[in-house]
């Protein structure tokens, strides 16, 4: 039987959020030993990367290196809401809003410095996402 | 009667407008530069809030807010805006929408009870204060100091009120600056209009003071002032009847050019009763107030017409009071206030009232406003 | 000798002036033929632009470009306004002044550039001056 | 004479509420609304824009709630409604969006309710026509369905209203405000923010609400209105003023609006924050009469009570409605109790009344015409072209 939970979290401004133990925590709850987790989230002003957690000024370098392909432009054609949210939609877009992961022995299946990010390009904000673990047949 | 015997609290700060503009302007112009760009862009809607003359100052500056930066501007009753607003409208965005809060003292606690409801939601708040270290002033993350000098005397409110639409208009100047909606050019084109126009206007008060004192003579024993005015001018129409009211605790009613229509045209013993309609040549309502004048004709109550028109546009029988027309149409509030101010305290004056019921020791009951209730919904 | 000039202009919005005809007015003027012209603005972001005379849309990839490099950002830690904020740096990188040289009453240039008013934070009223310096024949 | 043995058009309609209200409610059911208007014009509408002059632009500040909360909770609310704004008439027609511009994104879902029981007004025919300029939808709100309000509009709801003579209409503000409230849960309905069920519950619930005002009551809110407009006449009462907050202030505004168009009484208004700035400060405060509409439910209630405080210490007509009990009022105040409905939204369609009977019995006693009709100098406008043959201007 497939699992699935929703996270909710509270963000800072282009916050960048660990959240590999709360996934970790919906597999282990799931019971489930082999298969996959799904992670994704409804937003189009956010992200989730999976990076290095070695060092996490790396974290910040994301951001920054990001800020610069993508600077936070005043003209936009999308002027509707801010500068912010039209350079998080594209960043976002870029990011990617979710991923897939290998369940296995029930945890999901990262390298020793790997870590999931919730990236956060807008905010501080209410965000949320879902994770979705499914057996093997 | 010799109108210098007559001098009042009103007068006297009419009289010196233009240096308290001056000052206020160059105290505010260099914090509301300080604004930072980033949260002047994230507000996509505007809240302006306070009680009392600050409201009013608020509805005031709203066409100024929309024209100069195109943001949705809505000026609140400060009980609104703490109990009744849905808490969607607050925080759904980062820094939106922006609160701006107003309130000379920094006191009252219905100002505070904004401030903290904004704080609870995420909202971003900016408050107009002289007095920084206020309760206001805390609570909220920018504060503007109006920089008005101490111990000088602001009672009734006319100083004040100017201070904070002067302190509204360049913030939003700031904001249409950062949001390229308005030029360099046109951004200090209308810095500088602003204590222009507050100079140029100051020239005509001595003339106008001298109307006013023939006109409160012959108004004082009238039963009530009715004020009408629309959208901006509408705060100039209510601040005329609340100086009424604080000079000598007189009878008013206010509505806009439509509704007085429907409802006040009917009020009872209209010879008895002042009009005081404000009717600016731009404003888009400006034929729907000439019928409305046509209409108070009728009625032949005593009326007197706040315009930058020509005395010729309106009926002979009617005391017109003109303004040189503003460069900007949306500065017209800073300054139309003045002739009711006079108005208002010549009658006070001549009919020996004090200010805000003095002379009546009930009126003391009303004691300190901070001691209110706080409640953040 | 030495022979300078102001000149006075109003500009727009990202708006590149063709100059070239005041700089030769203030040539003639000078009644000079050899020597070193300088053209300077003194704003910090306004400049002076030495550009090609292939055609109009070199022009619009100029301004796009500077654009793209010195994006109108608003988290500048400069906080006038974006547009401001960049036109500093498009000044200092793009340069606000420009030396040529004059050979037998002509620039050395004259067949193949044109001069440009760069304006980076407009509509503004503006200034530049023209120096002439060289022998009078 | 006993208050009974007054009658005049106004007193009528007020006495006659209940039976009429629930005549009108027989009749604009849900089927009603979706034959007006149908589900896919309501389902799009993302920002509801009402107005109307006088009394309606009352109905308008009064049902705002009921759009903006779908769940009507007591409380300002959680659940998503829909964005909600009360115009008056003259900013909706030549201010709203004239500085600001309009923004091409939302135009159409832009919705303007407009109402008007004549329909004749140039003003609420001008606001009608500049939303369809600007590619919204226009919903007349009228009771004359061939008039020229209704041709402007692109949906009816042909109000029904009894037939009463020449009067400060009663009947025209209580079935306004029904109409909308049973529109906003009609809309609510359709975008799913309320359930088949909730939205009957509404229903049912403001019909409950209406039948609270039996028999006994009305009878007992009768004679203790004509008490009081009795002692405020003896006592030379020449101003009265009025305190109300959110859609309370519509009462309050609506009140003030019945004193003028009954006897042409001096009335003024403010919420109960802005009322200790400014007209505390009214003079001859023996002979001001205040009304304060103070509902327990109301999120404005503690700082309406420390108003009623500060103004029973200087005024000597203070007059509080209310729906809850007497001891958390000052002695000096007089209460007139009125229902409590199931939820703090549906105060506006019934508090009123107490409004109305001062206005009607003071009325009979002055002896005016209802809108001065036929008394100079008014008559010189006798058929009211000041606002019927106003100029249209569609910005």
């Amino acid at each position: 039987m497939a699992y699935m939970e929703t996270i909710k979290l509270e963000t800072t401004f282009e916050g960048m959020h660990d959240v590999t133990q709360e996934v970790q925590d919906v597999i282990r709850k799931s019971g489930i030993q082999e298969g996959i987790a799904v992670i994704n989230c409804n937003h189009t002003t956010a992200g989730i990367i999976i990076t290095s957690f070695w060092d996490k000024r790396g974290h910040v370098d994301i951001q920054e290196e990001l800020d610069k392909l993508i600077p936070l432009r005043y003209d936009y054609r999308h002027d509707f809401d801010t500068p912010t949210d039209a350079a998080g939609h594209i960043k976002s877009a870029i990011c990617g809003t979710g991923m897939t992961l290998i369940v296995h022995e029930g945890r999901a299946m990262l390298g020793s410095s790997q870590g999931i990010l919730f990236c956060e390009f807008d905010g501080p904000r209410s965000r949320k996402f879902f994770v979705k673990v499914i057996p093997d047949l | 009667m010799d109108r210098k015997s007559y001098d009042n609290s009103l007068l006297r700060q009419a009289m010196s407008m233009e240096r308290y503009a001056k000052i206020v302007y160059d105290a505010v112009l260099p914090q509301v530069e300080k604004l930072p760009m980033k949260e002047v862009w994230d507000a996509q809607k505007i809240f302006i809030s306070g009680c009392g003359d600050s409201w009013l100052a608020g509805i005031a500056a709203k066409a100024a807010f929309e024209s100069v930066t195109k943001i949705e501007t809505n000026p609140m009753r400060a009980i609104e805006f703490s109990r009744i607003l849905s808490n969607k409208n607050l925080g759904y965005s980062p820094n939106t929408p922006l609160v701006i809060l107003i309130s000379f003292s920094g006191s009252g606690s219905r100002v505070v009870e904004c401030a903290r409801r904004c704080n609870k939601y995420g909202a971003n708040t900016i408050a107009i204060t002289n007095n920084p270290d206020s309760l206001l002033g805390k609570e909220c993350r920018y504060c503007i100091c109006t920089g008005l000098p101490k111990g000088d005397e602001y009672q009734p409110g006319l100083i004040t009120y100017n201070a904070s639409m002067i302190t509204l208009f360049l913030i939003a100047l700031r904001i249409g600056r950062v949001r390229n909606k308005i030029s360099y050019l046109e951004c200090e084109d209308m810095q500088k209009e602003l204590l222009e126009h507050i100079s140029r206007c100051q020239k005509e008060y001595e003339g106008f003071a001298e109307r006013a004192f023939a006109i409160a003579q012959r108004w004082k024993d009238l039963k009530a002032e009715d004020f009408i005015g629309d959208y901006s001018d509408y705060a100039t129409a209510y601040f005329g009847s609340a100086k009424v009211i604080e000079c000598f605790g007189g009878y008013t009613t206010y509505d806009d050019s439509e509704d007085w229509c429907h409802i006040n045209y009917f009020l009872s013993d209209p010879e008895r009763i002042g009009r005081v309609v404000v009717a600016n040549e731009d404003t888009p309502s400006y034929k729907r107030l000439k019928e409305t004048i046509a209409a108070v004709k009728i009625l032949q109550s005593p009326c007197v017409i706040i315009s930058d028109a020509k005395k010729e546009e309106f009926p002979d029988t009617m005391e017109v009071f003109s303004f040189p027309k503003a460069k900007y149409f949306w500065m017209q509030p800073l300054v139309q206030h003045i002739p009711f101010d006079m108005i208002a305290g010549y009658i006070a004056e001549i009919k020996g009232i004090p200010n805000f019921r003095k002379d009546d020791e009930r009126y003391a009951a009303m004691g300190d406003q901070r001691s209110g209730e706080i409640v953040v919904l | 000798m030495v022979f300078t000039k102001e000149y006075e202009l109003v500009t727009g919005r990202d708006l590149l002036t063709k100059i070239t005809s005041k700089v030769d007015e203030a040539i003639k003027e000078s009644g000079i033929k050899d020597g070193i012209v300088v053209v300077e603005t003194r704003y910090s972001t306004a400049g002076i632009l030495k550009i090609s005379r292939h055609g109009e849309e070199i022009l619009d990839d100029i301004v796009r470009e500077m654009r793209r490099i010195v994006p109108a950002r608003i988290n500048y830690y400069h906080q006038d306004s974006p547009e401001n904020a960049a036109g500093h740096i498009k000044s200092a990188l793009y340069g606000s002044s420009v030396s040529l040289i004059l050979k037998d009453g002509r620039l050395y240039c004259e067949d193949s550039q044109d001069l440009y008013f760069a304006e980076y934070d407009g509509p503004r009223n503006r200034t530049y001056a023209v120096c002439v310096m060289g022998e009078k024949a | 004479m006993k208050h009974s043995d007054y009658t005049s058009s106004m007193l009528e309609q007020v006495r006659n509420s209940v039976k009429d209200i629930e005549t009108i409610a027989e009749k604009e059911t849900f089927e009603f609304f979706e034959n007006c208007v149908p589900y896919d014009i309501v389902k799009k509408i993302g920002n509801v824009l009402i107005t109307g002059c006088g009394d309606s632009y009352c109905a308008a500040v009064a049902t705002k709630p009921v759009f903006e909360n779908a769940d009507t909770s007591t409380k300002t609310g959680m659940v998503p409604g829909t964005p909600t704004s009360a115009f008056r008439n003259i900013e909706f027609s030549r201010y709203f969006n004239t500085y600001g511009g309009w923004n091409p994104l939302t135009n159409e879902r832009n919705a303007l309710l407009v109402i008007s029981i004549s329909g004749s007004p140039a003003r609420v025919n001008e606001a009608a026509l500049r939303i369809k300029k600007h590619g919204g939808t226009a919903i007349a709100f009228t009771a004359n369905p061939e008039g020229k309000l209704a041709g402007n509009c692109d949906c009816v709801i042909p109000m029904v209203l009894p037939d009463y003579d020449l009067a400060p209409n009663v009947t025209s503000y209580y079935s306004s405000v029904f109409s909308l409230m049973m529109f906003g849960f009609y809309m609510s309905k359709a975008k799913a923010q309320l359930s088949e069920k909730q939205a009957q519950a509404c229903r049912e619930g403001l019909l409950e609400y209406v039948k609270s005002y039996d028999e006994e009551t009305m009878e007992r809110l009768s004679v203790q209105c004509f008490e009081l407009a009795k002692k405020w006449e003896e006592d030379g009462v020449d101003n009265m003023d009025f305190i109300g907050d959110g859609p309370d202030y519509a009462t309050a505004f609506f009140g003030s609006a019945k004193m003028v168009e009954s006897f042409g009484g001096l009335t003024t208004n403010d919420d109960s924050e802005d009322w200790c700035h400014i007209n505390y400060f009214i003079k001859d405060s023996d002979h001001v009469g205040t009304f304060v509409v103070a509902n327990e439910d109301s999120p404005a209630f503690s700082r309406e009570v420390e108003t009623i405080k500060l103004a029973s210490m200087i005024r000597k007509h203070v007059v509080v409605i209310t729906d809850c009990d007497k001891d958390i009022f000052p002695e000096n105040v007089e209460i007139i109790k009125v229902p409590k409905p199931r939820s703090v939204w549906m105060h506006p369609l019934m508090e009123h009344i107490p409004l109305d009977f001062v206005a009607g019995y003071i009325g009979c006693w002055r002896g005016r015409m209802p809108f001065r009709s036929g008394e100079e100098p008014y008559c010189q406008d006798g058929n009211a072209s000041r606002f019927r043959n106003s100029e249209i201007e569609i910005l």
